[in-house]
């Protein structure tokens, strides 16, 4: 560490603190209330994502050149804002943040012609969906080791074939980030790289999928066969994938934290308001102390979050927090889904409460590495 | 002689109604959860038949056994039926026409007559109220007696089958200042003029049974259908009694709602163990700790609490065949049983990645459906009471 | 499984019952109330070996031509035992045992010549100590891939070398079973096999090893350098590993199951005697859900014991069922070894009680691998 | 800005510390668990007065630090130092001679005058008593003024570092019918006539440290001993008020208890660590739960508890430096590290099977100290109970 090593603090900028509030106000205003009728109805509010072009996310990490604002990537406002719009729902803020990390990832790691794409793809008054596409279907994916495939040509073309799976907006894409073990001409693996493309090339199909929870959102299956690139299509040789996989593990702890302190609000005020044997259910110690630990380990692993990325916003070092944070998130999450249906017993088992859906979007978190990045 | 292995005919009735299961349930297991349509699977009318008339031809075997000596009798076979029914589907299971709740209860006390009148039951139970969640005592419904006939008034909520079943067993309070020791429970048809199903709820999961909001105003039924006896228990302990009375039926529903939650659990066990085994994993039982991958020790942890589980089921339901007191093992066998089988169905998706959180599969169904289990019959909560009081020989007051 | 199958019951047999009775007499009286004065002189009481001869527990197995009751081997019976003993004190539980696990062993496993010696040495009117050396220092230590190995000679004797663990009596057994890799002259494995030996051999180095718990329990290292056995000191090729394995999972699970019992029932009396904040801290649902729990998963893991040991009583496979028993008792013990410190607050900390005893104790658990067989 | 690395000088006074524990505390750690004797181990005497050169030459510094802004001031000092000797032994730091617990107590209230007339502070701090525990209202010492003295009767127990201190902090209630407001504390020194060491325990672990009981008979001692305001509060929201004020020491005192449990955790981690290096395995923090081996995936839950906790404990510091109320962060903070650093402790003994196990490492000696930080200076339950009310609002008579 160096000598200048900045102080201990868990106070916001005066800029981040702003931004919350924008955030916070829009969770609570356009998403939670929606939340219910969007899972019901299995698709995002008629006007949902066009609203959040008011945000100006997408505008905030491209430079002032590409029409951005310039502000760089900055980590902790990204987990930020995150943690605040999950508040609002899981599903809707995976919407919102999808074409975000596309954005982020590009800035970090493309060329500049893939940046200026970008920005002209995505920038725009109308909101432009665009993923990332790393998950693989199956019982497990390693992002180091993918099954799809993007073979180098003679000419420094790519062909890309493979599978992949729970993949935000699918055909309905701008643009796709599709993550391949990119083999070169002479055989050899160069690794996990990423690959900028447009989901209405030839040999590009998808299925809609169905999950336990994140209803609303519309994931695909993707089939890349035989999909031809041009040579610039690959992001930039000093891609560093664990850099990304770590940004990614905030973004997905991030989205924890948010849904997390919905169940612990919510299940608050109930357990006080409801009455069994005479008396508020929270004068219960087993009650009371379930709270409590809710609490607890929310504030815990918000912690750990922050960590990790006030470590990736300054340079250091964030893997091990990442990871760690990404881990207890999945962790606590699980618990905290459960006990909130539990703390509501028959009432939280219907559909007339919205814990039974924070238990359902909180069981993605172990899969979603890869859709967010921080 | 200790031996905690099922004997032949149980084994034989889980092999039954596995088949039953894989043959009957499985293969309408998604297509009734995405429906959660409000009348029965049609497929079930059939299906409830053969069940019927299977059960009618086991139950002719029993009578056979010896009367003395140590029993595996009625208790330990629907439990053993209900742990492979729900294997199959617990939806479905609820959902199955000739296996209302209430059915034990109209059973164990009504008259040839009343059995030959009433007809086939089908009979849901109606216990809950909004106001009293897991405390049964405090029901608000109540009973009064107008002549010839009970008049009930009040509102039911999470009754399971309350919209499809043929009758209703309701529980209401002949005199609300009176505590649990007013609490009877009363035959309704369906039809009965002043009951009306209100209201028939969406839920997390068991989407292929339906759970209803039924409402009782100026209903009138015959002073006959008062099950049990009528009257109020004039002191203290004859009160507690009598409450007790009431509450004893969950000793035997208990163990057998606990089985629910050991089939779930075994379904979703089974699931994962068929995909790890393309993966080329297969749990040999052998290595220690330090040999373990992070998925076969926790496959093992709960492998150990699904076993611990269904061993405490099946005790709960030993004692009730052979007439001991089992109140706190039921409860034991209720607590154990349902938080395990929440557990293991959401550790099973969290285990399967991407498959276990897939419509693809049914292992996110299986986890949707587990929650309920550790909530109804009485919460994870609600039992820990149970045990914690008689352990500890604490009253209601005491420990609260 | 057969036509014959019998029905589920959870009644011990007539006989079962009186043993129990004189077990849980001899637990009461000769062993819980001594436990901690032996914790604390790290040494079993004078005349408690002694005492347990009267038990009979080691003549039992042995065939009444050599001098034993010819009970054959009872799995279910000794399972009981062991349970019961435990609940008087598990160090102590374990000196007695340690004898007949070489016993039972070698009653199931060893030549004729080996009964007899066995029977010879160790069904006297004086205690006589014996063993069983499996266990290996270290991290982790794997039964079927032994680094103590036992080299066939040409003159078909072997040489035995190689370093044991937590060995109870050590140089004062009269016996030792110490198991090995055997190796043929030709250098192949033969797989884990058992050599009974006197401990007085040429070769053989004992040193006495410290525990966090089991302090009465005389443990010792041992070290073998070549120490010269006869060709028939090994056990019978028919020797099984796994079998053998299950049935000490069985036997260390059932020493948990007594040493909860223990817990248990001395906290249930603590809770609803100590008061604070103006009642019994059993009124308490944290403390009484405590209790609860306890009581729950300690049936279930009886009941778990009491199946794998029925089934190897039955000559059925048990070795799914004694691996989870143990895995569970394992789990359970630790949970309980606990939670029964934390009911009683800083008074379970201090030695004036015997909960820290028991929290050190079951610990054990895991470790304990071949020292007890059912 | 959002950041939670601590600064250059807090690193500097871990390294430090880490340096005195691993040279002063490591060395003598196994001897004085072995030998749990009364009197002070010898070698404290001269680590204790290079402990309090430091902390006076570094408390020089913290007077430069501007007073404005965020402030990483004394509270979070000591936290981070306390780790670090907890790293190195909870026994021998909490008997290290010049860090009594009573010494903030007495140093935040008394005068200069009385600071010279007590001399060098090595006070304990005697709260529980036989029938109170958890209970810190119902103490039934009394403190009663005779003239110009106060005199005190009654028993204390788990008083740390009472047998060998050389004064005692006592809590006594002025009038036992008043409850919380009556409850003061009084400054006694070692000698005093009335004041008798009459026991020290025999412990599951900390026994390098002693913990006593000492009775007050007719004890007494100066009218300017009382430690604070004299007054009882009259009206029940000043009593409530001023018994806060007593119970607030704890939001000081708590996130410091919790880092004890940060260090003594972080050595059981680091030994356990240290011993699977020899057998090939490290963490990358980097492979998926498919990929991981049962001990690795452990492992990674214990760090990121740990990880949790330790930040806990940071934030609760960092509030009191910074003046925010920090009561619910101080219970959560030790409600969190308590538990984690018993239940990491142990899980370390059973990952490192036999040597675990063993005295001839450490860790066992860290499962058997770290039990008791999970019930000092308030119980997991006691910290649960702090936490609860405050996010539901409710009061102790609602909450109990």
């Amino acid at each position: 560490m160096s000598e200048s090593a900045p102080m201990f603090d868990l106070t916001p900028t005066e800029e981040e603190f702003m931004t919350r509030e924008v955030m916070r106000r829009f969770a609570a205003e356009e998403m939670a209330p929606k939340a219910r009728a969007a899972d019901e109805a299995a698709s995002l509010p008629d006007d949902f994502l066009q609203k959040t072009v008011e945000l100006g996310l997408n505008f905030m990490p491209v430079p002032e050149a590409l029409g951005g604002v310039g502000a760089g990537h900055q980590p902790i406002s990204n987990t930020l804002t995150i943690e605040d719009l999950a508040q609002g729902d899981m599903s809707m803020a995976l919407a919102v943040l999808a074409p975000l990390a596309v954005i982020n990832t590009v800035m970090k790691w493309g060329t500049s012609a893939q940046q200026t794409r970008v920005a002209d793809t995505l920038l725009l008054d109308q909101f432009a969906p665009a993923a990332i596409a790393l998950l693989e279907p199956g019982l497990s994916c390693d992002p180091a080791n993918l099954s799809a495939t993007a073979q180098q040509q003679p000419d420094g073309t790519w062909h890309l074939s493979g599978k992949k799976s729970l993949l935000p907006f699918g055909p309905e894409a701008q643009l796709l980030l599709v993550f391949a073990k990119a083999v070169s001409t002479a055989g050899e693996s160069l690794g996990t790289r990423g690959f900028l493309l447009a989901p209405s090339l030839a040999g590009c199909s998808f299925t809609r999928e169905q999950y336990m929870g994140l209803r609303p959102l519309p994931l695909y299956a993707a089939n890349f066969s035989d999909v031809a690139l041009p040579a610039d299509a690959v992001l930039r040789d000093d891609f560093d994938l664990e850099q990304f996989l770590s940004l990614s593990r905030i973004a997905t702890a991030a989205l924890a934290v948010g849904t997390c302190q919905s169940v612990l609000d919510y299940v608050k005020d109930y357990v006080n308001e409801r009455v069994a044997f005479g008396e508020p259910i929270s004068h219960r110690q087993s009650v009371a102390f379930m709270v409590a630990d809710m609490a607890t380990e929310l504030e815990g692993l918000r912690l750990m979050v922050y960590r990790a990325a006030s470590q990736a916003e300054q340079g250091l070092d964030c893997s091990r927090m990442a990871y760690l944070a990404h881990r207890q998130a999945v962790k606590v999450g699980m618990k905290i889904g459960t006990d909130g249906v539990q703390l509501l017993g028959g009432h939280g088992f219907t559909r007339e409460h919205p814990v039974e859906l924070w238990y359902r979007n909180l069981r993605a978190l172990a899969i979603l590495t890869g859709l967010v990045v921080a | 002689m200790i031996n905690l292995e099922l004997p032949k005919d149980l084994q034989d009735l889980t092999g039954l109604m596995r088949q039953f299961s894989e043959g009957g349930l499985r293969p309408i297991s998604r297509k009734y959860d995405s429906l959660e349509q409000k009348e029965l699977p049609e497929e079930l009318v059939e299906l409830g038949a053969l069940l019927k008339a299977g059960r009618s031809s086991s139950s002719k075997k029993e009578g056979a056994s010896k009367p003395e000596g140590n029993r595996n009798g009625n208790n330990m076979r629907m439990t053993v039926a209900t742990e492979a029914m729900c294997w199959g589907d617990v939806g479905l299971f609820l959902a199955m026409p000739t296996i209302g709740l209430g059915n034990a209860a109209v059973e164990a006390v009504a008259s040839d007559e009343q059995k030959a009148e009433w007809g086939e039951l089908f009979a849901a139970m109606a216990i809950t109220e909004p106001g009293c969640g897991s405390d049964s005592a405090n029901i608000k419904t109540t009973a009064t007696l107008d002549g010839e006939e009970w008049v009930l008034n009040g509102e039911k909520i999470f009754v399971t089958d309350g919209y499809r079943c043929r009758q209703v067993v309701v529980w209401a309070s002949l005199d609300t200042t009176m505590g649990k020791a007013a609490i009877k429970s009363f035959f309704v048809p369906k039809g009965t003029p002043g009951m009306t199903v209100t209201r028939v709820e969406h839920k997390l999961g068991i989407r292929a049974s339906d759970t209803a909001q039924i409402v009782f105003e100026n209903c009138r039924v015959p002073k006959a259908n008062l099950l049990g006896n009528p009257e109020i228990a004039k002191t203290a302990e004859a009160r507690k009694k009598a409450f007790g009375g009431v509450m004893q039926t969950f000793d035997n529903t208990r163990p057998i709602v606990a089985a629910q939650a050991v089939g779930l659990a075994r379904a979703a066990l089974d699931l994962t163990l068929d995909l790890l085994k393309e993966q080329g994993l297969t749990l040999d039982y052998s290595k220690n700790y330090h040999q373990l991958s992070a998925i076969e020790n926790d496959l093992y942890g709960l492998e150990a609490d699904w076993e611990s589980a269904r061993l405490l089921v099946l005790k709960a339901a030993w004692m009730a065949d052979n007439r001991q007191p089992n109140s706190m093992n039921a409860s034991m066998s209720k607590a154990k049983a349902g938080r395990m089988g929440n557990e293991v169905s959401l550790k099973c998706v969290e285990i399967c990645g991407q498959l276990g959180y897939s419509q693809a599969e049914l292992l996110e169904k299986f986890a949707r459906d587990s929650k309920i289990i550790d909530i109804y019959e009485g919460t994870q909560q609600i039992q820990q009471l149970i045990i914690a009081r008689q352990i500890l020989g604490k009253n209601s007051s005491e420990l609260k």
